[in-house]
């Protein structure tokens, strides 16, 4: 994302929310109308265990400051296993981020639960706050995708 | 070339207040491949739903991407709209510009940059899209049932009532149960047997209900109408379509030691048995741990007294298997064991029971023809205390974390009856609490306070000492009187927690459904889904999934049989096309996906495959039964060539809408 | 050593229990030894070499061998039975067509080790009591000898063979290795110093995919980064990035299958320690999920197909270590 | 022959000598060796719950270091120093913090982090020489004894720590009393508290505890019963008007090894 | 209700008072329930209200005989024993308000009676 002089600089946030319940966190936290910041996007998939660490690294890849994985809470994953595996995978891919000395604070796992609409909405400002202290993703970024 | 036709909701102002709706619909407009960008005050309404299909055939779409709300809630409006207009309904994409946009944002500008941008997305994705189709899955019409108590009976009676064909199967000679075993029934107090067995013969009369009794399932392949189950069928070492059940064999058995467990050990009956005098089907089996003609080839007098050479000591186990559609759990429950708590000196002194023991010294056919007698010394007891959650309700070091339901309410019937019968006797009920949520229960659990004169005290034992004059010192609390009770009691009886069948592990690891960590069935939705596991097909009956009396035991057989037949009705399932499929070129084999399918929906076969260099190789390859996934998938992020890819949510897919959003 | 195994494999293909065997030969240098396909007694007499720069791992190859007719013989050193035996697990490798003797390991030496000595023209060596007495074109030199050990063998894990029909020499134990004091060492360092380091490294890629090719776990029919459907397909590294997303994901892909053989560093020609990543992902497994060790057995579930209810969050990465 | 480190305690050199000599004798008999490390300490007599007491453990851990250091497992026969130590070594190994105070204030040449095993005499019998071992070398059975365990409450509990044997239905006094040849009586009472130390300031109390016990015993037909506490047994002989006999299990063990008349020389 | 000393009895203690489901077990199985005035159930729930002067002023803490028949047998493992003996050190930490004098024990000691005895009191009742 662009630093602007005169302007704050405005993260972009890639946040992958299973379809059963972090998504409808997400819904849940609109029709409450709780607010976030616009610099999240969200993608849907059917679990969290969909998330495949190459969509990560090129959401990285391609300009993204921050990404973050919602899913169901452990126990309650709609294909019952499903978050238990994303669990391990994305502990496993945050390490090796931080092994290759990428900011730790620009990777989470937020389990959301269908209900949980207020700390949806928490979760994406404290994490929009959080990427925004680290400024730009330069060590991860393809310098050719940047916008000029 | 892709022809897509975006389409922008206004939702009234819910969306148009906050996100500039013509500006999102002209940005899109420009995006490669759209061919048509409109909005609309309401796009899900029927004229809304027109522009869409007008647009589809006008425009000869091949993709439609909606702007508007959640698709958790009109993404199905639009797909049956696209199919309408001829156009495939996975060609539609939403983007949800309303939940996730306009009523979080207030600031107009940024939001309308958010809608573009998440427009974007979804045309990128739509760009990807393939055409799917429904698969379609046989289903077998006939349904199985595990478990033969009142569950399972009232179940297969319901399924057998809608026409379809169903088999039981029951580990034990008989089926029946644990209501079998009980006396009488709260909080109506008729007779339990009076109720269960005319259920028992109707099940063996219905035509369309076979009872394979002395039975276990051993093995379960296939998925959801297309179950393939092996049912063990023990050997009984009797002929079941002979024997008559006349008993004379067990008359005559000269080996009447063997502790039976109808009674629960209360009593003994002989090697070759009938459970009980209205067991169904009414068959003897011999018990081939007593039976001295088994055991060392002397003996053979139930053979010469058979009239119809029933008998046959050589009898194997059998196997059969048989095609289902649908499976329903019924496993049951049973009392826990009390060694952990011998402060209550279970094992210490033979006139301390568990309640279902009581049950069966109360009970006319029981082991004292229903006469109340203590154990040890068949003498009368005057002076009887009950102690409530036994092993319910405790820290999971030290028990069963729940509570198991039905103990309040049977300790109140038997404090009844015994008041009822023994006028002279004294029951003591000490309690944490008295839960007696349920129809007429409260008022039942009242009379026996206020009617029958049952002591009821708040407060728990601690310590129970027998003693050689037959007297039983109980040492409890009494939490109101802030005292300590010391009762020279002639019977203790323990309401003992209740856990699931210990075969209720084993055969959800077959079936491959969940179950929690006290090993009761895990239901698919908790509120909306009670009766259903979370494997399609796989339906639960009854205290398997968790602590039931008799009244739900039955409703909930009832709805897992309506839901059964739901299933059988159909001729075949329509399968949800988004399913993982594996690319044969590139799969290796390595068995990963296997490993994280919840649903065992993936399997391996070797392949004979034609190499680029011309030769033939057999490779092992992975292929998903579209029946079985759910599309959840882990089996795609297991896979390290990107073989597997999950239609719908492909890996290109999602690429493209990562690189939407980051551009 | 090398005679008795030459001795070995004649006896197995004389009698038919095998028609060919997987072993080693001599390309131009002494030290250039690569794997090799032998059918008869005459190619083994003539080419057959085990030496000290015999550190290929043959195991890998046995996935294409496997499938041809007749049984194959393979000497395999005790790391690459790990190697077999995992691939047996994942069903790329039929055991039953493969015949294993199992051989003492190395220690192995690394040419380029030496020649960075300044030693060239090699023309043999020998170990004398830790000092490596080198014959050269131009006469005897000498070395240190564990300045001379491959990368690989410096912290080998196990001198024990997991998987064999037979054994030439005696089998060992599982070791006691240093070989996560590397990692352990890079943990240590600050984010931007672990930054720098693997940007200087990996910024050497030139993407000759010689670690994908030599990897005994990296036997795809088609590797994901060659598959148009994927999303990622590249062929060379256009930028910075893609050397870090090639080489995490290859780890990633890897983690929890790999065995720790060290053949990616050992065949890099750009001396990237690529091996550290694995280990990163063996050393996590190990801490977070309990020790497991791939290619042990071929039952147990790799860590990554397997989870407990009570596994760490992943905010364990947020809480420990530097920052 | 098998070597123990072996803890007497304080009353075991005092009061409760039989207990100690009998013990050795009857070790020794079996083939068993226990050395008593030279400078033990006295347990304390008592564990302290309490998260925040540092200083009472302190000796419980030097024993339970000297055995380390010895490189044995450590024995004990006092039910009372077999809880206090048992327990404090449960704490070293469960709760670090305790661990680590432990180990500032003792300044061990290595620090203690719990790795001595702490086994009762009765656990040695049943783990180590077997109860059907011993029984082979019972030459006076104790036949047709009706003989009551009493085990008190410090040998079980707490069950989670002591781990010695089913709280509410023990069995490894029985199974003693089966190897040498008596015939162990079941009473209700035998895992309730004999009223301990409260017997310095209220004798009443602990005259109606060990009452209730020894009437239990009595009732259910028992000629004799045994303990391992030296404390219960003073309760129970003192303390509970009974005329119930009451011994250490040592002084049978010597007596149905043959080696009580050698022990008292 | 004094903050200060119900933090200190529930570290000291380590007991989860709030894992009581109030059944009244412990004081079902107590063996000094009799000579007590504050019975073990009451001693969790008056510690949950931080009602504990009231307790360190009762004898009821010298005669808790630490057996553990409760900690054994409490159905949600809260362990009332642990909460009695926090309680008494908390008494016997005041200055001054040793519950034993030394002075006292030759009066108390008799031919047979076990220093253990003794031992076990100096660490319950003085500090």
């Amino acid at each position: 994302m662009q630093v602007n002089e005169n302007k704050e600089f405005e993260p972009l946030i890639v946040a992958f929310c299973c379809n059963w319940c972090s998504y409808a966190g997400a819904d849940l936290s609109g029709t409450n109308r709780l607010n976030y910041p616009t610099n999240v996007k969200i993608i849907r998939v059917p679990c969290s265990c969909r998330v495949n660490p190459m969509f990560i690294l090129r959401a990285f890849q391609r300009g993204a400051d921050g990404v973050i994985l919602c899913g169901c809470h452990p126990g309650d994953c709609h294909y019952t296993s499903g978050n238990y595996f994303t669990r391990r995978r994305m502990t496993l891919l945050f390490s090796m981020l931080d092994f290759l000395g990428i900011e730790r604070d620009r990777t989470r796992v937020e389990w959301v639960s269908a209900a949980e609409g207020a700390k949806f909405a928490a979760t994406m400002n404290e994490f929009t706050e959080a990427v925004k202290k680290l400024g730009p993703n330069r060590r991860l970024e393809d310098l050719r995708c940047r916008k000029q | 070339m892709q022809r897509i036709g975006v389409f922008v909701c206004h939702c009234g102002t819910n969306i148009a207040a906050t996100v500039d709706v013509k500006t999102v619909a002209e940005a899109l407009g420009h995006e490669p491949g759209v061919v048509i960008s409109q909005d609309y005050q309401y796009m899900c309404s029927e004229s809304g739903q027109n522009l869409v299909k007008n647009a589809i055939k006008e425009h000869n779409l091949t993709g439609v991407v909606i702007c508007s709300c959640s698709p958790r809630m009109h993404e199905n409006t639009f797909r049956k709209a696209a199919a309408a207009a001829g156009l495939n309904p996975y060609l539609v994409e939403i983007a949800n510009i309303r939940e996730q946009c306009s009523w979080i944002h207030k600031d107009i500008a940024t939001a309308t940059d958010k809608a573009i941008i998440l427009g974007k997305a979804a045309v990128a994705k739509v760009h990807l899209n393939a055409p799917l189709t429904a698969g379609e899955s046989p289903v077998a019409k006939r349904a199985l049932v595990i478990g033969g108590g009142i569950a399972g009976i009232q179940t297969a009676l319901d399924i057998a009532e809608a026409g379809f064909d169903v088999d039981i199967v029951e580990k034990q000679p008989t089926i029946g149960g644990k209501m079998a075993q009980i006396d009488k029934t709260f909080p109506t107090l008729d007779c339990a047997a009076c109720i269960l067995t005319p259920k028992m013969v109707e099940a063996s009369q219905n035509e369309h209900i076979t009872i394979h009794s002395f039975s276990e399932v051993t093995d379960v392949k296939g998925f959801v109408g297309n179950f393939t189950v092996t049912i063990k069928k023990k050997a009984r070492y009797v002929d079941e379509t002979k024997c008559t059940g006349c008993g004379l064999c067990t008359e005559k058995c000269p080996m009447k030691k063997v502790p039976n467990e109808f009674n629960m050990g209360l009593d003994n009956r002989t090697a070759v048995y009938i459970p009980f005098a209205q067991a169904v089907p009414k068959v003897a089996t011999i018990d081939p741990n007593y039976c001295m003609m088994l055991k060392n080839g002397k003996c053979g007098v139930c053979s010469k007294v058979c009239s119809v050479g029933a008998i046959d000591y050589k009898q194997q186990d059998r196997f059969i298997e048989q095609k289902y559609g649908a499976i329903v759990v019924a496993t049951g429950f049973n009392p826990i064991k009390l060694d952990k708590y011998d402060e209550f000196a279970y094992n210490q002194c033979p006139d301390v029971v568990t309640s279902l023991e009581l049950e069966r010294l109360m009970n006319a056919a029981g082991p004292n023809g229903g006469t109340l007698l203590r154990p040890s010394d068949k003498t009368h007891p005057h002076k009887i205390v009950f102690v409530q959650c036994v092993g319910s309700r405790c820290d999971d070091s030290k028990g069963k974390p729940y509570c198991s339901k039905i103990c309040c309410m049977y300790t109140a019937k038997h404090a009844m009856l015994i008041r009822e019968k023994y006028p002279d006797t004294e029951v003591y009920v000490f309690y944490i609490d008295v839960r007696t949520p349920g129809k007429n229960f409260d008022e039942f659990y009242r009379r026996a306070v206020e009617q029958y004169n049952v002591h009821y005290i708040k407060g728990m034992v601690g310590k129970v000492t027998p003693r050689s004059d037959g007297k039983i010192d109980v040492q409890a609390s009494d939490l109101l009187a802030n005292e300590q009770l010391h009762i020279d009691a002639d019977m203790v009886v323990l309401a003992a927690a209740i856990e699931p069948d210990k075969t209720a592990r084993p055969l959800a690891t077959m079936l491959t459904t969940q179950m929690d960590t006290n090993d009761f069935f895990t239901e698919a939705h908790p509120k909306l889904r009670p009766v259903e596991s979370a494997t399609a097909g796989i339906f639960l009956s009854g205290a398997c999934q968790g602590p039931k009396d008799i009244p739900e035991t039955v409703a909930q057989a009832s709805a897992a049989a309506a839901k059964a037949i739901g299933l059988l009705v159909k001729n075949s399932i329509t399968c949800n096309p988004c399913v993982a499929h594996s690319n044969e070129l590139m799969c290796n084999g390595c068995s990963s996906c296997e490993k994280v399918c919840p649903y065992r929906a993936i399997t391996y076969e070797d392949k004979e495959f034609r190499m680029p260099d011309r030769t033939t190789a057999i490779r092992r390859v992975a292929s998903v039964n579209p029946a079985v996934c759910q599309s959840c998938g882990a089996c795609t992020v297991a896979c390290p060539s990107g073989a597997m890819d999950l239609n719908g949510f492909s890996n290109s897919q999602i690429m493209a809408e990562v690189d939407a959003i980051c551009k | 050593m090398q005679e008795a195994m030459i001795n070995r494999a004649k006896q197995l293909l004389a009698d038919g229990t095998v028609n060919r065997v997987i072993g080693w030969k001599r390309g131009e240098f002494v030290y250039d030894v690569t794997p090799a396909i032998f059918e008869t007694a005459e190619e083994l007499d003539a080419e057959f070499v085990y030496d000290d720069f015999t550190a290929a791992n043959v195991s890998k190859y046995l996935v294409k061998e496997c499938k041809k007719e007749g049984k194959i013989l393979a000497f395999l050193k005790p790391c690459d039975t790990y190697s077999f035996n995992q691939l047996t697990k994942e069903h790329r490798v039929v055991r039953d067509n493969v015949y294993i003797i199992g051989i003492p390991g190395g220690p192995k030496l690394d040419a380029e080790k030496i020649k960075a000595k300044g030693i060239t023209g090699i023309l043999g060596a020998k170990n004398d009591n830790g000092t490596f007495v080198i014959e050269t074109l131009y006469g005897e030199e000498k070395m240190p000898y564990y300045e001379a050990l491959s990368t690989k063998c410096e912290s080998c894990k196990s001198k024990k063979h997991v998987v064999y029909d037979e054994l030439i020499g005696d089998d060992g134990e599982v070791l006691e290795s240093d070989r996560f004091d590397m990692v352990e060492k890079l943990e240590n360092m600050s984010a931007q110093e672990r930054y720098d380091f693997w940007r200087e490294q990996l910024s050497k890629c030139i993407r000759c995919n010689a670690c994908r090719n030599v990897c005994p776990a990296c036997t795809c029919e088609k590797c994901v980064f060659d598959n148009p459907d994927s999303g990622v397909e590249n062929k060379a590294p256009a930028d910075s990035f893609e050397e870090n997303m090639f080489h995490i994901i290859r780890a990633f892909h890897v983690a929890g299958r790999c065995t720790d053989c060290g053949e990616c560093s050992r065949v890099c020609p750009q001396n990237i320690p690529l091996h550290l990543l694995n280990r990163k992902f063996i050393k996590d497994i190990n801490s977070l999920y309990g020790n497991y060790q791939a290619g042990e057995d071929t039952t147990s579930r790799a860590p990554l197909n397997d989870y407990k209810t009570d596994d760490c969050e992943a905010s364990i990465v947020h809480e420990r270590g530097v920052e | 022959m098998e070597t123990f480190t072996y803890y007497p305690g304080c009353t075991l050199r005092t009061k409760a000598k039989d207990l100690d000599t009998y013990a050795r004798f009857s070790a020794e008999a079996l083939g068993i060796s226990l050395e008593e490390p030279a400078d033990w300490q006295c347990c304390g007599g008592a564990y302290t719950t309490a998260k925040d007491e540092i200083a009472t453990k302190l000796s419980a851990v030097r024993t339970l270091n000297s055995a380390k250091v010895s490189n044995r497992p450590l024995i004990t026969v006092c039910s009372a120093c077999h809880n206090v130590i048992k327990q404090t070594n449960y704490d070293i190994l469960h709760d670090e913090e305790v661990a680590s105070k432990v180990n500032n204030y003792l300044k061990l040449d290595e620090p203690y982090n719990g790795e001595t095993t702490v086994y009762h005499y009765l656990e040695m019998l049943r783990d180590v020489v077997g109860f059907d071992n011993l029984a082979q070398k019972v030459v006076n059975p104790f036949k047709g004894k009706k003989i009551a365990a009493y085990y008190g409450c410090l040998l079980l509990r707490p069950s989670k720590t002591l781990a010695m044997d089913d709280p509410e239905n023990p069995s490894i006094m029985e199974d003693f009393i089966k190897a040498i040849g008596g015939t162990p009586v079941i009473y209700a009472q035998r895992n309730e508290c004999c009223g301990g130390y409260i017997t310095l300031e209220d004798k009443d109390q602990a005259a109606k505890r060990s009452g209730a016990v020894m009437s239990s015993a009595a009732d259910q037909g028992a000629d004799m019963i045994i303990t391992a506490c030296p404390l219960c047994l003073y309760n129970l002989k003192k303390n509970s008007g009974s005329e119930l006999p009451v011994y250490y299990f040592t002084e049978l063990l010597a007596e149905a090894l043959g080696v009580k008349e050698e022990s008292n020389e | 209700m004094n903050k200060n000393l119900k933090e200190q009895v529930l570290r000291a203690s380590g007991v989860n008072v709030l894992k009581c489901m109030r059944c009244g077990k412990c004081s079902g199985t107590c063996p000094s329930y009799d000579e007590m005035e504050y019975h073990p159930h009451q001693f969790v729930y008056m510690v949950e209200r931080g009602d504990i002067e009231t307790l360190m002023n009762s004898k009821s803490i010298y005669k808790c005989l630490t057996c553990f028949a409760c900690v054994d047998r409490c159905p949600r493992n809260v362990e009332p024993a642990k909460v009695v003996e926090a309680v008494r050190l908390a008494a016997v930490r005041q200055q001054g308000n040793n519950h034993m004098n030394p002075n006292q024990i030759p009066e108390m000691l008799d031919d047979d009676l076990p220093q253990q005895a003794i031992v076990t009191a100096f660490r319950k009742y003085i500090k």
